[in-house]
């Protein structure tokens, strides 16, 4: 499953969806705000995204974790707009039989979320704003 | 032919608009689209070695040849998670 | 932070013990009783531990991760007594300034825990029970 | 000098006991320790390679010279997760 919401996530639910008992790990991986980005404090952070290719390239990352490990209990939330210090930017949440598939898998998700899903993160700093990655 | 474009992010702020509709030749390429485009929104100039195009949902390279109605996306560097 | 109880584990509690506004990664691992083990349906399990030397384990795990990664935002939780199917067994949260080095940390926790820490899990199916890795 | 033995998961099961005291000579080895347990409690002479000791908390191997009031724990493959 995927979801690209404006609505705070829930972790609890989130993983809560992918339990199930023929699995013995569960890995829920959380992307939060922080409060510094190279010793700079932030103040807001702001996540855009072009939403119906985002969910494509989100639906692929699933369907690449499926087939390449056999694992189909997964979630991954992407929260949009404005998100304070310490909430929730994203949620990927994995459970499989074994442990070392659901880590290789997460990580898989996240790697390849920050290279090829069209979302966009601005920092709002005291002085200035910046879309990070900005070329 | 017409082509849709679309804006996000950094690009949408120097372009100073979300999404236009621009009019080019049949079999134009991305590569021509995109000096169209540098043309019109001369604030894009600096990026233009970077814009990465995606069409109708997929990333394409500056070869690709556009169709009508196509849906173009000027993709910055993303930066979720 | 480590814990051994006979109580059910919340993992929500334990995540929300690790979090902190300087990180930007929260991993939550959960090791959940499967309901088939070698394609046996299991009934039960049951934990037990001598208790004050897996709890010195734990501490050393969490040190180690603290002097090998700089992470301090570890908790490990472990659930005795009877354990039901889809139930949790292991908790471990750990938060940290960035993904790779949470991810590393956590998969050594669970690697080590399952290596040194003097747990002991038995499992009850149809027709007989056994302790797992009896030799 | 006077030892104190837990047992732990099978091995518990097996010596019908969680713990026990034991006189041993001073300057005994864990191996001479196991070799007295193996003698009180038949039922462990199966596992009699595969014991693991831990001494005070630590896990020591069979060459550990033990002292008086020393608590010591046979230890089965440990199984935690």
């Amino acid at each position: 499953m995927i979801k690209i919401t404006e609505k705070k996530l829930d972790p609890e639910l989130i993983t809560n969806k992918v339990k199930n008992p023929e699995n013995g790990a569960v890995i829920t991986f959380l992307g939060t705000t922080r409060k510094y980005t190279d010793n700079k404090k932030v103040i807001l952070l702001e996540y855009e995204a072009y939403i119906p290719m985002a969910e494509l390239k989100l639906k692929e990352i699933v369907q690449n974790i499926e087939k390449k490990w056999n694992i189909y209990d997964i979630y991954i939330a992407h929260r949009l707009g404005k998100v304070e210090i310490g909430e929730i930017s994203l949620v990927v949440a994995i459970s499989s039989q074994h442990r070392k598939s659901a880590f290789a898998a997460c990580q898989y998700a996240i790697d390849t979320l920050k290279l090829t899903v069209p979302i966009w993160k601005k920092e709002f700093f005291q002085e200035e704003a910046k879309w990070v990655n900005e070329p | 032919m017409l082509i849709k474009i679309k804006f996000f992010a950094l690009y949408k702020e120097k372009a100073k608009t979300k999404d236009t509709v621009v009019e080019i030749p049949n079999n134009s390429t991305i590569q021509d689209l995109c000096d169209l485009l540098i043309e019109n929104y001369p604030n894009l100039s600096k990026f233009k070695n970077n814009i990465i195009f995606a069409v109708n949902y997929e990333y394409q390279d500056n070869t690709y040849i556009l169709s009508d109605n196509d849906e173009i996306a000027l993709i910055p560097p993303v930066s979720g998670g």
